[in-house]
């Protein structure tokens, strides 16, 4: 039995974290992240978890320590944003080369200098070739049912590899909005129990684990890690296919959005593809065939599937909400003209990097996006490939 | 316990290992291996002892091992102890474990300082082992802040303006002791029992200890490889690596020389101080004379010794 | 145990040792350039050799230090000889 | 009105605009309704003027942008008419309701609004049934009663669960809240 609630996106990502009751928990405070942290150190303070909470003293020691215990062949997460998940990127690494099935919910936020407290994705972009599986969310029920189906994914034999759940700063972690939880047992028996095939406190078969890996078989466990990469789709749909049957609601790697007939479509991730649903409408009823298409699973990316619903459009823009400074457009952006290259699709495709340091991005801007589409459409011409949207001259 | 019963203890580090010949860090892993009871996880941070006891797909443990990353041994093994506590209160498994972080002094003194200290003010129950061998040695020997003045590194070189290090070392033992816990000691391989009673009372108390112990580098230090025990007795009869205790804030020394030896002697056996010697450097040896003096009094005052 | 030229789909995912303490498979004997000789007739049992040598090549059985010296180990560091309360043990060029 | 109703709260920082919008909000979710309730986040402390937002509506709510054209304001310091624009963006059919004593029509001209406006004296209100002024709960009973979002007494009956949640230590100042809140409600005028 599911029920209709009213929550943060924070307080719905410590909601599901309470009931998929995690072994260990090592996590530090940070802003938009914070809530989350301390929403389930009060289900631990009350018993209403078996969690041990380790409050280490860092960001860096929160991964670390997360590793250890997951080495240890428990369930553990930690959660982050920001300048926290920069500085764990060293052992981001380790966690996934280590093949630990860790699940790490991420508020998205800008990266300082300056600092700025509010939603953009530079900080999973900054992670984005860290071998984590990334799955990000629209709004707060997509982020609770991410981080429950996240379980799953990661600790999937054929994946062993960790997940971040991403969800936007502020504009989803802070408001409320109206979802539905699942009955606590029912997240109990969708996730099942953790049973690792070795971890470090087993009497009878101690292990080491991160050996010093030098020329001889370094590159043969990338490859492994490559491997499981690849696994990863079918297993986000297996999941999503299980997960739909106990809740009705569907996921994929991506969702369309009145794409099928369109002729031009933006890309987004997170929070925006939600307005951007909004401006697709508005746009049909003047009779513009416009469409979305909103990435749910970023890494591994699925470039070949993107490729083949984009394919018949005429022009696309992709909303990027993070910099790459390669002067080439944003990261998304980057991913899908090489898997429209790869499907020698002819559409045209245009980026914009937008809402960077929570600039508000609001329907008539997205349906800006839309005209400057049709414009390129009915002229044939580019004016701008990478575009600055919203920034003052 | 006396050593030949110490000996049929069972082996927990195994020979096969790659440290360098004569590397004080074997004896004292293998002695504090040793003196632990129960099956134990180990974890290093990246330095000599970790790079040369597990290159895949061999490992020098015979107890469960992790290494992480350079400056985060305390944080994981924080987490393996976490799960630890989580998995026995849920019955989900039922054996006792000791847990047992080792770092260099790079690894612990510098970059790994601050996860050190917060697995120690948070109270888990782990023993914390630096094996000091007073600079970057992994790396090729650089310094760090457990580095003695006067030492020629390759990052504080002897030069013609400059003569090696200018700093004296950090003192991280009683950094420890700040912590409050319930157990520090600094320790010595050229006394075996004493390190492993030590290394059995850290094993033994409930919550967080460290132990300090002395570990010769003999390619950074520029000694003979068979001296790597003796030099550790010099450290300890000259004051500069005096051997001491502190449980529950009461501090207790462990050996008190029958003559108190000149750092002179310590200094002289080792290449990395050759230019003191040289004229005009005089005044370094006095003041390294003088430093040592000076904190071998704070000692023996901590320890009701004067 | 994981043997070279082995291929990614044979060995363990991430770096994982499952053969604990296989190090003592690794042969670091070679590096030796002097050997330590046991002299039992000198050994008082002390057991300091046992509780220095870094290469763990003292053994001792049942309370006994053996003058069987694991040479598929010991480095020839020399520190058992320099030691040695009674110099029971004599470095010998290989 | 539209099918999406959205609101803009002023308050003063410490006030409780923010948690006003997460009262509406969550009250409104349980009688069905699909809703956003969220805050302005900036850097500003106890005192400065702050923002939060509602949007309820029958249908899913997807759009995830600042609300910059409420068809409600509430203005919970009747000092920050000085301050700050309250009817900026508030289209001529809107509804803004402010906390000051001085009666509505007296005020239409100073801030030079053509759609229906309020006034109540939550402050009054509050220090007399709580003891101090809080101006979120009467504010919350005028807002329904002007507004005709939600039944009253649904929302009365809702309202009593969320307090016990909140005041769960402090269950002493529930009934005063409730009370400002009827008391708003009923006080409340053009």
């Amino acid at each position: 039995m599911s029920s209709k609630v009213a929550l943060t996106g924070n307080e719905a990502v410590a909601q599901a974290m309470r009931q998929i009751n995690p072994d260990v928990v090592a996590a530090y405070p940070i802003t938009p992240q914070t809530a989350i942290v301390q929403t389930f150190s009060q289900f631990v303070a009350d018993g209403e978890v078996d969690t041990e909470y380790v409050t280490v003293e860092s960001e860096h020691s929160a991964m670390s320590a997360t590793v250890g215990a997951s080495a240890a062949g428990a369930r553990a997460m930690t959660a982050t944003a920001a300048n926290g998940l920069a500085l764990m990127w060293e052992v981001l690494y380790i966690a996934s080369g280590t093949r630990l099935p860790i699940v790490m919910p991420v508020v998205n936020r800008a990266l300082s200098g300056p600092i700025n407290i509010h939603c953009d994705h530079s900080d999973a972009m900054g992670a984005r070739d860290s071998s984590w599986i990334q799955l990000f969310a629209e709004n707060s029920q997509e982020a609770y049912d991410n981080t429950i189906q996240a379980i799953r994914i990661s600790e999937h034999k054929d994946v062993m590899l960790p997940t971040m759940v991403n969800m936007d700063g502020f504009i989803i972690s802070h408001a409320v909005e109206s979802l539905e939880v699942l009955a606590d047992n029912d997240v109990k028996e969708f996730i099942g129990d953790y049973e690792p095939k070795t971890h470090l406190l087993d009497p009878e078969n101690p292990i080491a684990v991160g050996p010093l890996d030098l020329q001889d078989f370094y590159f043969e466990h990338k490859k492994q890690q490559s491997v499981a990469m690849r696994n990863v789709k079918d297993i986000v749909l297996g999941v999503a296919k299980e997960y739909k049957k106990l809740t009705g609601r569907e996921y994929g790697l991506f969702e369309t959005y009145r794409l099928d007939d369109a002729e031009i479509a933006t890309i987004a991730l997170g929070s925006t593809a939600g307005t951007a649903k909004a401006a697709v409408d508005n746009l049909r009823e003047q009779g513009i065939k416009a469409g979305l298409l909103k990435i749910r699973l970023f890494r591994p990316f699925p470039a070949w599937e993107i490729a083949k619903v984009l394919k018949d459009l005429k022009a696309v823009a992709v909303l990027d909400r993070a910099e790459t400074f390669s002067t080439t457009g944003g990261p998304l952006f980057a991913d899908i003209r090489a898997a429209l290259y790869d499907a020698k699709a002819d559409v045209e495709a245009i980026n914009y990097i937008y809402g960077l340091g929570g600039r508000d991005t609001k329907l008539e801007d997205i349906e800006y996006m839309y005209h400057t589409l049709k414009d390129i459409v009915e002229t044939g011409e580019v004016k701008g490939r990478v575009n600055y949207y919203g920034v003052r001259e | 316990m006396k050593l030949k019963e110490a000996a049929r203890t069972s082996e927990r580090f195994t020979g096969g290992h790659r440290l360098c010949s004569g590397c004080g860090a074997g004896p004292v892993t293998n002695l504090i291996m040793r003196s632990s009871k129960n099956p134990a996880v180990v974890g290093a941070a990246t330095g000599c002892l970790e790079v040369s006891s597990s290159i895949y797909p061999y490992s020098a443990w015979k107890d469960s091992f992790i290494h992480n990353a350079f400056e985060n041994a305390a944080a994981t093994i924080s987490g393996v102890e976490a799960a630890h506590r989580s998995l026995m209160k849920q019955g989900k498994i039922e054996e006792d474990y000791d847990f047992i972080a080792f770092g260099g002094d790079g690894g612990t003194y510098d970059i790994g300082f601050q996860s050190l200290s917060g697995a120690m003010e948070r109270g888990h129950n782990m023993v914390y082992v630096c094996y000091d061998n007073g600079a970057y040695m992994n790396t090729g020997i650089q310094r760090s802040s457990a580095t003695p003045r006067g030492a020629n590194t390759t990052t504080s070189p002897a030069g013609k303006v400059i003569p090696g290090k200018e700093e004296y070392r950090k003192e991280l033992t009683d950094i420890m002791v700040a912590h409050n816990i319930p157990y520090v000691a600094q320790a010595s391989p050229f006394k075996p029992q004493d390190l492993m009673r030590k290394a059995q009372k850290a094993f033994e108390v409930d919550g967080p200890a460290f132990l300090n112990v002395l570990a010769p580098c003999p390619r950074g230090w520029r000694s003979r490889a068979e001296k790597t025990i003796e030099l550790t007795k010099v450290a300890a009869d000259t004051c500069v690596w005096p051997l001491f205790e502190i449980e529950n804030g009461k501090w207790k020394l462990n050996y008190n020389p029958k003559k108190k030896k000149a750092v002179d002697e310590w200094l002289r056996q080792q290449g990395r101080f050759k230019h003191l010697f040289k004229k005009g450097n005089e005044h370094i040896i006095e003041e390294i004379q003088e430093h040592t003096d000076q904190r071998w009094q704070i000692i023996l005052e901590r320890c009701g010794e004067v | 145990m994981v043997k070279a030229g082995d291929g990614y789909k044979d060995i363990p995912k991430g770096g994982i040792i499952l053969d604990a303490g296989n190090a003592k498979n690794y042969k670091t004997g070679g590096w030796r350039t002097k050997r330590p000789v046991l002299d039992k007739e000198k050994c008082i049992n002390c057991h300091l050799c046992w509780a220095f040598c870094p290469d763990v090549s003292i053994l001792s059985e049942n309370g006994v230090v053996s003058d069987q010296i694991d040479y598929d180990h010991c480095k020839g560091c020399g520190i058992c000889a320099n030691e040695c309360p009674v110099n029971a043990i004599e470095m010998k060029k290989e | 009105m539209s099918d999406l109703i959205e609101i803009r709260w002023h308050g003063r920082g410490g006030q409780g605009s923010k948690t006003a919008s997460i009262l509406l909000g969550k009250v409104a979710a349980k009688t069905g309704k699909n809703i956003q309730a969220f805050p302005e986040y900036g850097p500003e402390r106890m005192g400065a003027p702050v923002l939060a937002y509602n949007r309820i509506s029958d249908k899913e709510i997807t759009v995830h942008c600042q609300v910059t054209e409420p068809d409600i304001v509430a203005v919970l310091d009747p000092t920050l008419l000085d301050v700050v624009d309250v009817t900026e963006g508030v289209p001529d059919n809107g509804i803004v309701i402010i906390n000051t004593e001085i009666a509505a029509s007296k005020l239409k001209d100073k801030i030079e609004f053509k759609g229906e406006l309020y006034t109540v004296d939550a402050y009054g209100i509050s220090t007399e049934e709580i003891g101090a002024p809080f101006p979120n709960t009467p504010m919350l009973g005028a807002l329904i009663k002007t507004t005709d979002l939600l039944d009253f007494e649904g929302f009365v009956s809702e309202m009593k669960n969320e307090f016990k949640k909140k005041f769960a230590h402090k269950p002493e100042v529930i009934e005063g809240n409730i009370n400002s809140m009827k008391r708003a409600y009923q006080e409340v005028k053009s």
